[in-house]
């Protein structure tokens, strides 16, 4: 019989690292080495220990990365607090890659990418962030604004700070809700900040956070002339399957798991309010 | 359990005990070196009332043919009036078990004191024998949790 | 037409089943009619339908995905998809016919299924015309026709005799097996039935109920509608409809702990259950008459969106008799349709 | 009757006793019959509905209703009035917010029943002196009133209101009913016999919850078989231990609150007997620690929350009984 996209393979973890005080980044590789399937930014896979749950996350590290996958991932509910607490060499169950991807080799090809993010909002974005860096050539401008809660919570901080900010070609802004030792870059939420920067209208937005910085950034962007044709983001439902069959993740007539998670402003706004 | 053939049948007995009388006894019978089947799985409860018809199921489900509770006499309960709850409840439950086929000896309750280390080897002794006559739990149990 | 006179039918099923496994629908002790695997003796049920649908065949309550056995950090992926056995479903109506194109969309749809696609590339579907609808019908509303279902081959009956007609390659293998017990007859009198069959459909109390006003097209009219508040309001949030309706396919998917390994299940799930949406951060459908509304918004508008505008029902009428409350599609579309 | 329910409650709407009505929903068939809250005189007259199939029990509703803004008037049967005292008891619906109206009962009519006799394409029925006549596509048929009554009526506990603010028509009485007798003929039976029975039962069940979310007792917010963390979740029902569980635990947990309204058996899709489980219950607390009526009042002790020193032992079980 052929393979079933249910039935999962295995994924080795070789790496755990602490971003904030609630995220950790797991590297995953398959047991022969390499990685366990190929993907392109934005994508998710189902990540699961059997037993304890199974649940889609995204897939933060660049499809340029030929070594291995890398998945930030935020202690929340069951399973991810089983993630939490498991140790290097440690197998979990992976299946994937789902979902459409953010379009880098088609409509952001050449353009001005403005990237925006707050807290865990990261972690998609960073897959292209990195992407787009490692096919420099291809793109225009590119900016990246990310906030978060404090310091500590930025995540990837370290990458930020030696890769991302050494890097003359793109521009980094950070941002951090309350003032704090240690912290002499910008204070203030990520919405008014876009405002402050006022970014040149020519450029497509990626923005990815939790729904209010969402809701509030639109808004701002709106205000300094942007259209909704021009702004993405991902979403995130429950999921069960992975492929549009079980039914849940669905906004009207859209699955999330196989139409999204990436959606252009003007899409989810022909979607009815439900998310 | 597995019936072997070489092999007589050996049950699985699942025990709670209450942490204040019948465990206590559990520990004087082992300290008195009365004798008292290996097969026996003892599960410390706080309270008989603790235990949950839930807890009793779960052991069916998960491989026991025999399912005891032990607590402290009627009277002599630690938090008062326990054991009287835990009372009404296994009547009630024990009694719907039978309703539905589910043989009734299979399941028992006993008040054993922290003194009656005797009775608790001769409790535990006479219901793995009354289990053993009674084969494997087939009537209650789940498949899938059978040890291949 | 191939025929088969209707007191020989025992001998077609004895026939059927010496090469296959054969499920007929047969009458249970209290009234209700439900798939059973045959044996010799069986009747077959004169019921409209059965209790449960026939979706089960294909896509059945429970079934085991893929097993694990963990042992230490390692976790080993044990496969165990077995190839299904051959299987021959007799006596299905036409609407539970219908349902299996409905099912197919989904899980023949990229990736496929391969759980759905082994049974259904092993079963073959014997259709059965309805004589005697009932009141709950309104297949006609989805465009089907009672008297002549669909099916890999399909069965009429004059009241005599039955007569099988193949409708594809899988249904004329299923005639060719059989054919010693066929000869040639004549419809003259099978047409009569037919037509008197389709008189009754006509006359059904639900005959009128069109879909005119529903299809992907109409999300934005539906959604918001201020009817979904005081048709969901009785709603007890229990999964009756979702589990008798033959083209419900949602699941879920969950892991058992055996004590020795885990075995991962998928199983029917249900949009009305409060669960069903529900993540470690919130849940996107809160209260019971989003849950509703999903349901039938599903079924009337985004399966149509996606399918080119086919229905997800085909008016068996399951949840009209099941109901513990009595709220149905139907109640839905005429409620929905009052401007 | 319906009449003069429908006068009575525009009444109550327009004084401003109460501003809201739960009773019954017309449905498309004689029989579909829908628990519904009218706020208008209009929507009364239009749609309410009290007949032979309106056999919903309402008072499980009340637990959200009761709770909202203003009054609610409810009729309520005289089965109904035992679970809605059980759950002013339990503290889950509030008193003060709904006005009670006493109807009487049954026997209510069971669709299934009628359609098991083979009557189909059914139009109207019509109840002409305990003699159905049913109007259908293929022409009248007739059956007898009583063949057709829910089995819950049939074994009627109780025509009493225990609670109610107004009462239409006469006061019945507590009956002297046969309701124990299935439940007797089963402990009657062998082990394997019972075994047996109740295989053949519970294996057909679809796992729908229908029995569980409408029984006027279980008003848990969050029920253990919702929570993937009780360990105990069988969503997945894949072996018949799961069946047994689900259904001893979901009789058990009402055990001593159960009013024996049998809404549980009215609405199984798959037509398994569950109130006999409860009857189980009923029964053993009856015959063991006295009897009891759950839900006949709101102060007395729920028999799994009270004990006496002398209550008899767990053996009295293998004591008695077939074997």
């Amino acid at each position: 019989m052929n393979n079933d996209t249910l039935i999962p393979y295995i994924g080795v973890v070789t790496d755990i690292r602490q971003d904030t005080p609630d995220v950790k980044t797991f590297r995953v590789v398959s047991p022969d080495g390499g990685k366990v399937f190929e993907h392109m930014p934005g994508q998710c896979a189902m990540l699961s220990i059997p037993g304890v749950g199974e649940a889609m996350f995204s897939i933060t590290s660049s499809p340029t990365n030929k070594e291995f996958m890398e998945f930030s991932i935020k202690k929340c509910g069951c399973l991810t607090t089983w993630l939490h607490a498991m140790d290097v060499g440690q197998q979990i169950t992976i299946r994937g890659p789902y979902g459409n991807a953010f379009p880098v080799e088609t409509d952001l090809k050449g353009k001005d990418l403005l990237f925006i993010a707050g807290g865990i909002g990261l972690a998609p974005l960073r897959s292209v962030i990195n992407y787009v860096r490692d096919n420099r050539a291809n793109y225009g401008d590119v900016q990246v604004i990310y906030g978060s809660r404090s310091k500590d919570d930025l995540v990837d901080y370290q990458e930020i700070i030696d890769e991302w900010m050494a890097d003359p070609n793109i521009e980094v802004n950070l941002t951090i809700d309350n003032p704090q030792e240690g912290w002499d870059g910008h204070v203030g939420f990520v919405p008014n900040y876009v405002k402050e920067l006022n970014p040149s209208t020519s450029k497509t937005v990626l923005v990815c956070g939790p729904p209010i910085m969402i809701k509030f950034t639109l808004a701002g962007l709106k205000e300094l002339g942007f259209t909704e044709t021009q702004v993405y983001t991902t979403m995130e439902l429950r999921m069960k399957c992975g492929v549009g069959k079980c039914g849940r993740c669905n906004i009207g007539n859209k699955y999330v798991c196989k139409d999204g998670p990436v959606f252009r402003f003007d899409q989810l706004g022909e979607l009815p309010d439900e998310y | 359990m597995q019936v072997n053939e070489n092999k007589e049948f050996q049950p699985l007995i699942v025990a709670f005990c209450c942490n204040w009388c019948s465990y206590a006894g559990a520990d004087l019978s082992g300290t008195n070196r009365l004798n008292y089947p290996s097969n026996v799985k003892i599960i410390r409860v706080p309270c008989s009332c603790r235990v949950n018809p839930m807890f009793i199921l779960r052991a069916f489900q998960r491989g026991a043919d025999g399912v005891i509770l032990c607590g402290c006499h009627p009277g002599d309960c630690h938090y008062t009036s326990g054991n009287y709850f835990t009372r009404r409840r296994m009547t009630l439950l024990f009694s719907m078990l039978d309703f539905l086929g589910i043989e009734r000896d299979r399941t028992r309750v006993e008040w054993v004191s922290a003194a009656e280390g005797a009775k608790f080897a001769a409790t535990m002794n006479e219901f793995t024998e009354a289990v053993k006559k009674l084969g494997p739990n087939r009537r209650l149990e789940d498949l899938r949790c059978r040890k291949q | 037409m191939l025929k088969i006179s209707l007191d020989k039918l025992d001998k077609l099923f004895e026939a059927i089943s010496a090469s296959q496994t054969l499920y007929i629908p047969v009458d249970r002790e209290d009234g209700a009619a439900e798939y059973k695997k045959y044996e010799s003796g069986m009747k077959l049920s004169s019921a409209l339908n059965t209790l449960r649908s026939a979706k089960d065949f294909f896509f059945p309550q429970t079934e085991n995905l893929v097993d694990f056995k963990m042992e230490g950090k390692n976790i080993e992926v044990i496969d165990v998809r077995e190839e299904s056995e051959d299987f021959v479903i007799f006596g299905v109506r036409a609407c539970d016919a219908r349902s299996f194109t409905i099912l197919d969309k989904v899980f023949l749809a990229e990736p496929v299924d391969s759980y759905y696609k082994n049974r259904r590339d092993h079963g073959t579907v014997v259709t059965m015309a309805c004589a005697r609808p009932a009141e709950t019908c309104f297949c006609g509303t989805f465009g089907i026709d009672a008297a002549a279902p669909e099916g890999d081959a399909a069965c009429y009956s004059d009241g005599e005799s039955l007569f099988i007609e193949a409708h594809n390659e899988k249904g004329q293998k299923f005639i060719d097996s059989i054919s010693s017990l066929l000869e040639e007859g004549d419809t003259a009198k099978l047409e009569a039935v037919r037509a008197k069959t389709r008189e009754i459909l006509k006359k059904l109390p639900l005959a009128h109920l069109t879909t005119d006003n529903f299809g992907g097209d109409k999300l934005n009219e539906y959604f918001n509608s201020d009817k979904w508040g005081e048709l969901s309001e009785s709603c007890l949030g229990c999964g009756t409809c979702t589990f008798v309706c033959p083209t419900c396919q949602c699941y879920d998917i969950k892991d058992f702990n055996t004590g020795h390994g885990i075995k991962r299940y998928r199983c029917w799930d249900s949009c009305m259950y409060s669960d069903f949406t529900k993540m470690a951060h919130g849940n996107p459908r809160l209260t019971q008459l989003e849950r509703f509304r999903q349901r039938f918004m599903h079924k009337l508008v985004y399966f149509p969106a996606n399918n080119n505008g086919e229905f997800g029902c085909v008016g068996c009428g399951r949840c009209l008799s099941k109901c513990p409350i009595s709220m149905n599609i139907v109640k839905v579309m005429k409620a929905l349709e009052v401007k | 009757m319906q009449e003069a329910m429908i006068n009575r409650a525009k009444q109550l709407l327009a004084d401003g006793a109460v501003n809201r009505v739960i009773g019954w929903k017309r449905g498309e068939f004689a029989y579909d019959i829908t628990p519904a809250v009218f706020e208008t005189a209009e929507e009364l007259e239009k749609e309410f509905v009290y007949d032979d199939f309106t056999a919903a029990n309402v008072s499980k509703y009340l637990v959200k209703e009761s709770k909202k803004e203003g009054k609610i008037l409810a009729f309520l049967k005289p089965c109904d009035t035992y679970s809605f005292n059980q759950l002013t008891k339990e503290h889950r619906v509030v008193r003060e917010n709904v006005y009670i109206v006493g109807i009487p009962g049954g026997p209510k009519l069971d669709a299934e029943k009628i359609k098991a006799k083979g009557i189909t394409g059914i139009l109207g029925v019509k109840n002409e002196n305990y003699t159905l006549k049913i109007d259908t596509v293929y022409g009248e048929e007739i059956m007898p009133f009583y063949e057709a009554i829910l089995d819950k009526c049939a074994t009627c506990k109780s025509k009493k209101h225990v609670v109610y603010d107004e009462l239409m028509g006469e006061e019945g009485d507590v009956l002297d009913s046969n309701r124990f007798d299935m439940v007797e003929k089963l402990e009657n039976m062998t082990a394997q016999e019972r075994f047996d029975f109740w295989r053949d039962q519970l294996s057909k069940c679809i796992r729908c919850n229908a029995c569980r979310n409408v029984c006027p007792a279980c008003t848990c917010e969050k029920c253990v078989f919702d929570n993937p963390n009780s360990g105990v979740e069988n969503k997945a029902p894949a072996d018949s231990f799961e069946e047994n569980m689900f259904h001893i635990i979901r009789a058990f947990h009402v055990a001593g609150r159960c009013t024996d309204c049998g809404e549980c058996s009215r609405v199984c899709p798959q037509n398994i007997p569950l109130h006999l489980l409860n009857r189980k219950f009923i029964k053993d607390i009856n015959s063991l620690y006295g009897e009891y009526q759950a839900g006949e009042d709101t102060t007395s002790r729920a028999p799994l929350n009270d004990y006496k020193q002398d209550d008899c032992e767990a053996s009295i079980v293998h004591e008695r009984g077939v074997e």
